[in-house]
């Protein structure tokens, strides 16, 4: 079995940002390690043959921060099979009026946000890894 | 027939816009094939009510400004059909609301004013076809470090809230300038304006949210909402990536665009404008 | 010229702590040390449409900054935008088996990891500085 | 700042900014909170825990922070008079040229 690739945009100029790193570190070091592990996105981005090898063909989940979808974009194109796409704006939709944080560092709010949506994918991910059975 | 509606109330029990909301609710469920679903409820079990909001258009009656009744429905991501704010249709019809619980004549005449608007009204402004508007702009750039600020170099008029009006015969179509996106950042909520409602020139036309802060558009024209768009409810990022295309915000049935014209900027003006404020504002 | 405005790059790699260090001392220079001349730039919007940051080296000078030898972000932006200034490795800065040390959450930062992203942080101010005055001819 | 101008007409010639309505106000503050121009001011010894410290900071038209209002305690100037006013105003300053 291989693992689902988890690969964040960890933009750097928006809250967003972070919270979709945060987010993808939480479900490969915490939740999920034996399941699922995450990628350089900016590898990906040079076009570098080993990172290729990475994704090419497997299960990616990809966490954007905003609609502007460089992880989802840049995974495809890359390969990546992505059998799940999330943005961390979404998630804000629910939380109307709170304060994240910045691109630094989270609040206390912004973090258990992010516990939420990775509750989310780890969900998909046990769908995304029978399937794959 | 008239429309029914499941309808989510603020019920807001200690001040009289709550009551009145309470009171709007009932009517309704009693001209019309509506149904409450209790807020309070709704927020402990809402498995309870989950069929109805299904099966029928939402309508939300917030009281007063803080609009908890529309709260709850985003917190559970409804899809709302129809929003009234009883503090603001008070405003409207000019009627005061008392700080008297138990609700006065002036008071129950508001909530049959608002019963007939909302059974009948709905009819009628559904049928208006949108004009046709062009869809592609040519641009003119203005640049401050990586961020790239466009204004379209013909048709559009703006005022100085960076708001701008598209106008084809009697119908316009309002927006907000990309100056507005950019400041916001990623937009997330947008609460349209109501169908049908009269608008004055430099009257709020609804809201867009981002993280960092509300704006308020500030309607360039007066006239008539006849049309908002509707795939920003969906999606309010549209606004973002297409400000003076995808990202309109709602047409407008004209009264008196000749007048309104003396107080709205033409390419030039706005484009100097905008130069300003970036360069002072812009971080 | 009005404004000096200089692009700083992170890799901002999600494999090792030298991502986490190199995006902390590129958010440092937004925020603290270089507060009104720095531009932070997303090294995926490259590809993902974004004219904006694929113009912006072509106009402006930029650093980069990278987690290790890899040097993803010094590439990709040579690849598609324009020629880097100058670039800082966090590997070199702070030796390899920190910079590929396991990755930590920005929850669970020590004081060791400020005292790196100090360290890189003030490489880039050095880089940064000589070249403001080339372009404030 | 240097001066500034809403539809060509100095700020501070336009009167447009929240009234506050002290019998109503609760002081919870979110209009302070959400308010990015700097327009009220937090006066925690006063009576008047709060006041609009730079009315001419506030952006014509704008009643944004009035909406955070839960007690409705903010107020505005009439809109079209202000238009009017603004019309006005104008029509002096074209005189004078």
């Amino acid at each position: 079995m291989s693992k689902v690739k988890i690969i964040s945009c960890s933009g750097i100029g928006k809250v967003f940002g972070l919270m979709s790193r945060e987010t993808a570190l939480k479900i490969t070091n915490e939740l999920k390690p034996n399941e699922t592990e995450t990628v350089c996105l900016g590898h990906i981005v040079t076009g570098d043959a080993d990172a290729k090898q990475k994704i090419e063909g497997y299960s990616c989940i990809t966490i954007d921060g905003c609609p502007k979808h460089c992880a989802y974009k840049n995974t495809t194109l890359a390969g990546g099979i992505v059998k799940a796409q999330y943005k961390t704006v979404d998630q804000m939709k629910n939380h109307k009026g709170v304060d994240a944080g910045t691109a630094t560092a989270l609040t206390d709010d912004g973090w258990k946000i992010i516990d939420e949506l990775s509750e989310k994918i780890c969900t998909k991910v046990d769908e995304i890894l029978k399937e794959d059975e | 027939m008239s429309k029914s509606y499941a309808i989510l109330p603020c019920n807001g029990l200690d001040k009289c816009a709550g009551c009145i909301a309470k009171e709007l609710a009932i009517k309704l469920t009693e001209t019309t094939d509506s149904q409450i679903i209790c807020p309070v409820l709704y927020r402990t079990v809402d498995a309870r009510y989950n069929k109805i909001v299904e099966e029928k258009p939402l309508l939300v009656i917030d009281g007063c400004g803080t609009r908890c009744a529309s709260k709850i429905a985003s917190e559970k991501s409804l899809k709302v059909d129809q929003k009234i704010n009883i503090s603001d249709e008070a405003k409207s019809n000019s009627i005061t609301i008392e700080n008297n619980l138990r609700l006065s004549k002036d008071e129950l005449k508001l909530v049959d004013i608002i019963t007939d608007k909302l059974t009948k009204e709905k009819e009628k402004v559904e049928k208006v076809s949108s004009t046709v508007f062009p869809q592609i702009f040519e641009y003119e750039i203005y640049k401050k470090d990586k961020f790239t600020f466009k204004v379209p170099k013909e048709g559009f008029l703006f005022n100085e809230n960076d708001c701008w009006v598209y106008v084809v015969g009697n119908k316009a179509r309002i927006g907000v300038a990309d100056y507005v996106q950019h400041s916001l950042s990623d937009i997330i909520f947008f609460e349209p304006p109501e169908t049908g409602s009269k608008i004055d020139q430099f009257g709020e036309a609804g809201t867009i949210e981002s993280g960092k802060a509300v704006f308020e558009v500030v309607c360039p024209v007066s006239g008539t909402i006849t049309t908002i768009n509707e795939n920003l409810i969906e999606s309010p990022e549209l606004i973002n990536e297409s400000p003076y295309e995808k990202g309109w915000i709602a047409e407008i049935e004209l009264s008196d665009f000749e007048s309104d014209k003396d107080l709205l900027y033409d390419f030039d003006k706005y484009f100097e404008i905008l130069k300003r404020k970036v360069d002072e504002f812009h971080v | 010229m009005a404004e000096t405005k200089i692009g700083v790059l992170s890799c901002s790699g999600e494999e090792c702590l030298g991502g986490t260090i190199s995006r902390l001392a590129t958010r440092k220079m937004l925020e603290k040390l270089r507060k009104d001349k720095t531009v932070t730039l997303c090294l995926p919007l490259y590809l993902a449409g974004g004219e904006e940051e694929r113009s912006f080296a072509k106009a402006y000078p930029v650093i980069t900054v990278d987690g290790c030898s890899k040097c993803c972000a010094k590439r990709a932006t040579e690849k598609y935008s324009g020629k880097v200034s100058d670039t800082v490795i966090v590997s070199d800065v702070l030796g390899e088996d920190a910079a590929l040390s396991k990755i930590v959450s920005s929850k669970d930062l020590k004081k060791e990891h400020y005292q790196m992203v100090d360290k890189v942080a003030d490489e880039i101010c050095q880089k940064f500085d000589k070249i403001t005055p080339e372009i404030e001819k | 700042m240097s001066e500034s101008t809403f539809m060509g007409v100095p700020r501070e010639k336009i009167d447009w900014s929240p009234r506050i309505d002290y019998d109503k106000c609760n002081y919870c503050m979110e209009c302070v909170k959400f308010c990015p121009h700097n327009v009220y001011e937090v006066r925690e010894n006063n009576d008047k825990k709060l006041i609009v410290k730079n009315p001419n900071n506030c952006v014509v038209f704008c009643r944004a922070c009035g909406k955070t209002c839960g007690v409705d305690a903010l107020t505005f100037p009439n809109k079209g008079k202000t238009i009017k006013r603004i019309k006005e105003i104008r029509k002096e300053m074209e005189g004078n040229e």
